[in-house]
C-alpha cells in the first residue's frame, strides 16, 4: 500500500534522517526502531504529509501521496504518542464525539466488548483526566475500532501498557493483518509481536 | 543602483558611504541647531515655540517617508521576490518608530501652548497614533515569531495594508477640519512661509534623513549579518 | 451527504467542548454587563450622554471580550493534538478554518447579540436603532471572528506574546467600527454603509480560510 | 535567606513564563492603548465626553485585563504538573497562592498602572484627578487580583457547582469596582471611601490563601 | 526511611488498593509493579501526602510524615508520569528555572557532564515543545541531579526510553544507591535493576 522511497527530512537545518526506504503491503506489520531523537515520530509525521521531506517521495496505492491525499486520509488512522482524548469530558462523551466525527458506522454492543477487552467498561462516566495513564492509553486505541480502517500508523502504542494490554495489542495487531490491514508502529523494544519489516533510524 | 536591492552590493556601498554619511549628518545637525535657535526670528503670534517646528515637521515627514519607502519594499519582496525588501524592513521599522515618536512628542509639546491641550482626538492626531502603532507591531511581530520565513511575509503583507494609513495622515488636514495646521509648507504650489524660517528647516530636514540613512545603513548592515550567521 | 454529517458533527464537538467551558461564555456577558454598569457609573446618571455613548460603547465591548475569547480559538485542539486527528479526518486546513470561525461566531458572538436589547434598555437606546444595531452587529461579529481566526492561526507560531494577535485584532477592527458606529448614527445613508460592511465580510471571508489554513499547517509541522 | 531566595526566584520563573522579554509589557501596554483608541473611534473625538467617562474606560480595561488573563493564572501549572512540583519544593498551598496574586499583580496590573499617566493625558482627564485614580486603582487591582485568585482555583475542580462558585466570586468584583470609580468622582469624602476599599482588599487578602489554597489542594488531589 | 503501614486508599468511594505495607531503607531501590489502573501512581501520591488514604499511616524518620512534612519534602525529588518542564521555553531556560528555584548548588560543569550522558547538549536552546518524547522524558531526569536530594519517587521512568537510557538509568539508580540514597519507582517491566523489595497492586 505504502512506498517510501529515499526519504530524507530536515528541520531547522539539521538532518533528522537520510535516505530511508520502505514498504508496506497489505496485511504486514511493519515496526520503527531507534533511539530516543533519532526520528520515528519525525518519520510517521512525513507519512502523513504533515511535514515535508526534504528529498525522497511517498506513493500510496502506486501515487504520489500529496495527488492521492484525501483517499489516504480516508484509509488511516494516527495514534500520537500523546492522548488526544479530552480531558474535560468522560470517557463516555469521547467516544460518542469520535463515533459521531469519524461517521462510524460501528455498533454499540461492539464498542461495548471492545471496552470490556480493554477493561474501561467501569470508567465510562470518569472523566478522561482522572484515568490512569495506562487508561487514556487503552482509550485512544478504541480509535482503532472506531474508525475502522485499513491502515494503522501508531507512534509508541506499547509505551504504559502493562503486560496484559500489551498482549491484547500483539493479538489485535494480528487480527487487523489477517483481515488485510496493515499497521506500521514505532516502538523501543518489540514485546514478540510477529512484522515483516524492522525499519532502524 | 544595484545595492539598493543586493545585500552583498549593498554592503560595498555601505562601507563606502556610512563615514562621510555621518560625518556631514553631524554638521548638518549643527548648522541647523544653531539657525534655528540663533538665526531665525519668534514668530509674531506664536513666540519662541515656534522653534519646535524646526523638530516637528522633519520627524513627521521623515515618519511618513520611512513607511512609504519600507512599503515600496513590501512589494519588491512579495510580488518581485527579492529577499533584501524583508532585511531592509526588518531593519528600518525601529527608526520609523523613533520618527514618529519625536514627532508625536515635540508636536504635543507644541500643542500645549497653542491648543491648550497637550492631546486631541483629531483626524491628523489620531491618524499618527495608529501609524506608530502600526511601527510597533512590526516591530514585535519581528522580535516574537518564531518561523523566520513566514514572518517575513506576514509583515511585508502587514505593511502593505497598513500603508492605507498613510494618505489618511497625509491628508486628513484637508478631509476633515482639524485644529492641526493645514499643509503650508509642502504645498505643491508656493509656500507660504518666510524663508528665513525656511532655510533652518530645510538644514533640518537634510540633517534628519542624514541621520536616518547613516542608521539605516548600520542596521541593515547588522540584520545582514545575523542572516548570514544563521544560514551556516 | 457523509460531508455534511462531518460538518454537523464538527459542531456536535465544538458544542460539547464549549459547553463545559460554559463559565467562559457567562464570564463574557457578566463582563459584558459589569462594563457597562462601570461606565454608567463613572458618568452619572445623565441620560443623553448615556444614550449619546451606547451604542459605541456596546461594540468596544463587543470587540475587547471577542479578544478575550481569542486564545482558545485553536490553542487547545492545536496542543493536544486534536487539530492534528481533526486534519486527518478528511478536513482541509482552510476548511478547518471556517468552521471554526463559524464556531466562534456561535458559541462567542450569539451570547452577544442575545443580549444586546438588554443593553439597550440599560443604556437608553431608542428602540429604533436596535434594528440598526443589530444588523451591524451581526456582520461586524462576523468579521471580528474572520480576523480572530487569522490573528490566533498566526500565534500558534508565535507563543510567547498572546497579545500582539489581539493588538493587530484591534488595529484592523477600526474601520469596521467607524463604519458599523456610522450605521447607526447616520440612518440615512444606512444601505450604503452596510454594504460598505458586506465588502469587508466578503474580503475577510475570503481570507480567512486561506491565512488561517497556511498558519495551522506551518505551526503543525513545526511542533 | 533561603526561604527569600525562593520567593525571589518563584519570581524569577513567573517573570520567565509571563514575558519572554520586555517586548511584552510593552504590548501590554500597546493593548492597553488601542483599546482606548478603539473607544475613542467608537464613542466619537468629543472632548467633553471623553473626559467624562475616561475613568469608566481605565476601568473597564483593567476589568477586562485582568479577566482576560485569569485563565492562565493557575490552569497551565495545573495542567502540567508544576503546581504539584512547587509544593513539594517546601511551598505551601496558601503560601503559592499568595505568591501567584502577587505574580498577577505585577505583570498583569503594573503595567496598566505605569500608563495611566499617558492616558489621562490622551483622555483629558484633570491632573488633580490622577492621584485619586491611581490610589483607588492600586488597591481596587490588588482585590481583583486576589478574587481572581479564588475564582480560577475553584476552576480547577471543574465540577459543575466550583464553575459557579468561580462565577459569584467574579460577580464579587462588581460592588468593588463601581465603588473605586465612585471614589474618583467624590473627592471630598475620598479618605473615608479608600478605608473602606482598605477594608475590603485586608478581607479577601485573608481569605485568599485559606480559599485559594484549599482548591489547589483539592483539585490536585483529585487530578 | 519510609514506612508504609497497613495503607488503603479510595477515590470515589471505590477502593484503589487495601492494606499496602512497604519500608524502604536507605540505600534500597524498591520497585512498584501492578496493572494499569491498580493504583500505582496513587500510592506513590499517597506517600507524597496529596492523596489523602483511607486508613494506615506513612512514617518518615520514624515520625507520621504529616508531622514531619516538609523535612520530607527538603528530602525527595518527585518526577510525575508526564513531564512538567515548561513547554514554551527553551531546555536552557527550564534547566535555569529548576537550579534556582531548587536553590541547587550545582556547578556548571556538572551540569554539562549529566546534559552530555543524556544526550542533550545539542538542545539547549531547542524548545522543549519541539523535543522528541524520549528526550522530554531524560531532560525531566537532569531535576534528579540538579535538586541532588536523598529520596527519589518516580512515576514510570522508564517508558519511552531507549536502551541506552535505560542502561543510564539503570547505572544512576545504584550509583544514588551505593552514596546512600534510595529510590522508589513504578515500572511494568524491570530491565534488570537491582531491587530490594518489590510491591506488587
Ligand atoms: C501630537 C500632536 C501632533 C502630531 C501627531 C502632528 C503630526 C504632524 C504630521 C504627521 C505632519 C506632517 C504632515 C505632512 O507631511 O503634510 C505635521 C506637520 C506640521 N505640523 Fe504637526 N502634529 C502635531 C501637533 C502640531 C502642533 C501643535 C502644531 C502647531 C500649532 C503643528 C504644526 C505643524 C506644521 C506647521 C506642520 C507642517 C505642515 C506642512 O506640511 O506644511 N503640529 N504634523
Ligand atoms: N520542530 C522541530 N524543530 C527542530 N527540531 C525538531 C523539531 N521537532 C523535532 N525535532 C528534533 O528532531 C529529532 C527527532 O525527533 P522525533 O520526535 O522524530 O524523535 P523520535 O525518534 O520520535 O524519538 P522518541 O523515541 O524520543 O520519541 C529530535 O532530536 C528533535 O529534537
Ligand atoms: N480523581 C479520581 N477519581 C476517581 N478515580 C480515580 C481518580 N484518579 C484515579 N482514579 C482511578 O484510580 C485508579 C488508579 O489510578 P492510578 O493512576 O493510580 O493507576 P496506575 O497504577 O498508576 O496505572 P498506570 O499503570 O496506567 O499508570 C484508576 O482506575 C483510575 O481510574
Ligand atoms: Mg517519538
Ligand atoms: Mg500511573
Amino acid at each position: 500500500m505504502i512506498i517510501v522511497k529515499d526519504l530524507s527530512v530536515e528541520r531547522l537545518d539539521k538532518k533528522i534522517f537520510e535516505n530511508i526506504n520502505l514498504s508496506l503491503a497489505s496485511g504486514c506489520i511493519s515496526i520503527l526502531k531507534g533511539k530516543n531523537g533519532s526520528g520515528k515520530t519525525t518519520l510517521l509525521k512525513t507519512i502523513l504529509n504533515i511535514i515535508e521531506p526534504s528529498a525522497g517521495s511517498i506513493y500510496w496505492k502506486g501515487k504520489l501521496i500529496k495527488k492521492n491525499l484525501y483517499d489516504f486520509y480516508n484509509n488511516i488512522t494516527y495514534i500520537a504518542d500523546k492522548t488526544t482524548s479530552l480531558n474535560r469530558l468522560t470517557v463516555k462523551d469521547n467516544i460518542n464525539i469520535w463515533k459521531k466525527i469519524f461517521l462510524s458506522n460501528i455498533s454499540v454492543s461492539q464498542i461495548e466488548k471492545a471496552l470490556k477487552t480493554l477493561k474501561l467498561q467501569d470508567y465510562l462516566n470518569q472523566k478522561v483526566s482522572t484515568l490512569s495513564l495506562g487508561e487514556t492509553k487503552k482509550l485512544e486505541f478504541l480509535r482503532l475500532i472506531i474508525e475502522n480502517k485499513k491502515l494503522w500508523i501508531l507512534d509508541e502504542p506499547l509505551s504504559s501498557l502493562d503486560e496484559d494490554s500489551m498482549e491484547l495489542m500483539k493479538q489485535t495487531f494480528e487480527d487487523h493483518c489477517s483481515k488485510e490491514g496493515s499497521v506500521i508502529f514505532s516502538s523501543h523494544h518489540n514485546p514478540g509481536i510477529y512484522v515483516t519489516e524492522e525499519i532502524n533510524l | 543602483m544595484k545595492f539598493l536591492v543586493n545585500p552583498s552590493k549593498f554592503n560595498e556601498m555601505a562601507d563606502y558611504l556610512f563615514r562621510p554619511l555621518l560625518i556631514l549628518s553631524i554638521i548638518l545637525f549643527a548648522i541647523g541647531l544653531l539657525f534655528s535657535f540663533y538665526f531665525s526670528p519668534d514668530d509674531y503670534q506664536q513666540g519662541s515655540t515656534v522653534r519646535i517646528m524646526y523638530v516637528h515637521v522633519p520627524s513627521a515627514w521623515l515618519a511618513l517617508l520611512t513607511y512609504a519607502i519600507m512599503t515600496i519594499y513590501s512589494i519588491l519582496a512579495l510580488a518581485f521576490r527579492i529577499p533584501f525588501g524583508f532585511i531592509f524592513n526588518t531593519a528600518v521599522a525601529p527608526i520609523g518608530a523613533v520618527f514618529t515618536l519625536i514627532c508625536i512628542v515635540s508636536g504635543s509639546l507644541w500643542g500645549k501652548p497653542m491648543w491648550g491641550t497637550w492631546w486631541v482626538w483629531d483626524a491628523r492626531l489620531t491618524s499618527v497614533a495608529i501609524l506608530f502603532i502600526i511601527y510597533l507591531i512590526i516591530i514585535f511581530m519581528n522580535l516574537s515569531f518564531e518561523n523566520r520565513i513566514v514572518r517575513e511575509k506576514v509583515v511585508a503583507i502587514f505593511i502593505l495594508v497598513g500603508s492605507v494609513n498613510l494618505p489618511i495622515v497625509k491628508f486628513s488636514v484637508d478631509w476633515w477640519n482639524t485644529l492641526h495646521q493645514p499643509a503650508t509648507i509642502s504645498k505643491l504650489s508656493t509656500p507660504s512661509i518666510d524663508p528665513s524660517m525656511m532655510t533652518p528647516l530645510i538644514i533640518m530636514t537634510f540633517a534628519f534623513i542624514m541621520i536616518g540613512v547613516a542608521i539605516a545603513i548600520l542596521r541593515i548592515k547588522t540584520e545582514i549579518i545575523s542572516r548570514k550567521s544563521h544560514l551556516s | 451527504m457523509k460531508f455534511l454529517n462531518k460538518i454537523i458533527f464538527f459542531y456536535y464537538r465544538e458544542y460539547k467542548l464549549n459547553l463545559s467551558g460554559f463559565q467562559d461564555i457567562l464570564t463574557n456577558i457578566i463582563f459584558f454587563f459589569v462594563s457597562i454598569l462601570i461606565f454608567i457609573f463613572s458618568i452619572g446618571p445623565d441620560k443623553e450622554v448615556i444614550s449619546l455613548i451606547g451604542v459605541g460603547m456596546i461594540w468596544t465591548l463587543l470587540l475587547l471580550s471577542s479578544t478575550l475569547s481569542l486564545r482558545k480559538f485553536y490553542q487547545d485542539d492545536y496542543e493536544n493534538g486534536n487539530l492534528l486527528i481533526i486534519h486527518l479526518n478528511g478536513f482541509s486546513f482552510g476548511f478547518i478554518a471556517i468552521l471554526k470561525t463559524f464556531s466562534h461566531f456561535l458559541f462567542v458572538q450569539v451570547p452577544f447579540l442575545l443580549s444586546i436589547p438588554i443593553a439597550c434598555i440599560l443604556l437608553n437606546i431608542a428602540n429604533d436603532k436596535l434594528f440598526y444595531l443589530f444588523a451591524s452587529f451581526s456582520i461586524g461579529s462576523l468579521i471580528l471572528s474572520c480576523l480572530g481566526s487569522i490573528s490566533s492561526s498566526m500565534n500558534l507560531m508565535n507563543q510567547r506574546n498572546f497579545l500582539l494577535g489581539s493588538v493587530i485584532v484591534m488595529i484592523f477592527s477600526v474601520p469596521v467600527i467607524i463604519f458599523s458606529v456610522g450605521i447607526i448614527n447616520m440612518e440615512e445613508s444606512f444601505n450604503s454603509l452596510i454594504n460598505i460592511l458586506f465588502g469587508i465580510l466578503l474580503i475577510v471571508f475570503a481570507i480567512n480560510p486561506w491565512a488561517s489554513g497556511l498558519c495551522l499547517k506551518l505551526s503543525l509541522e513545526n511542533n
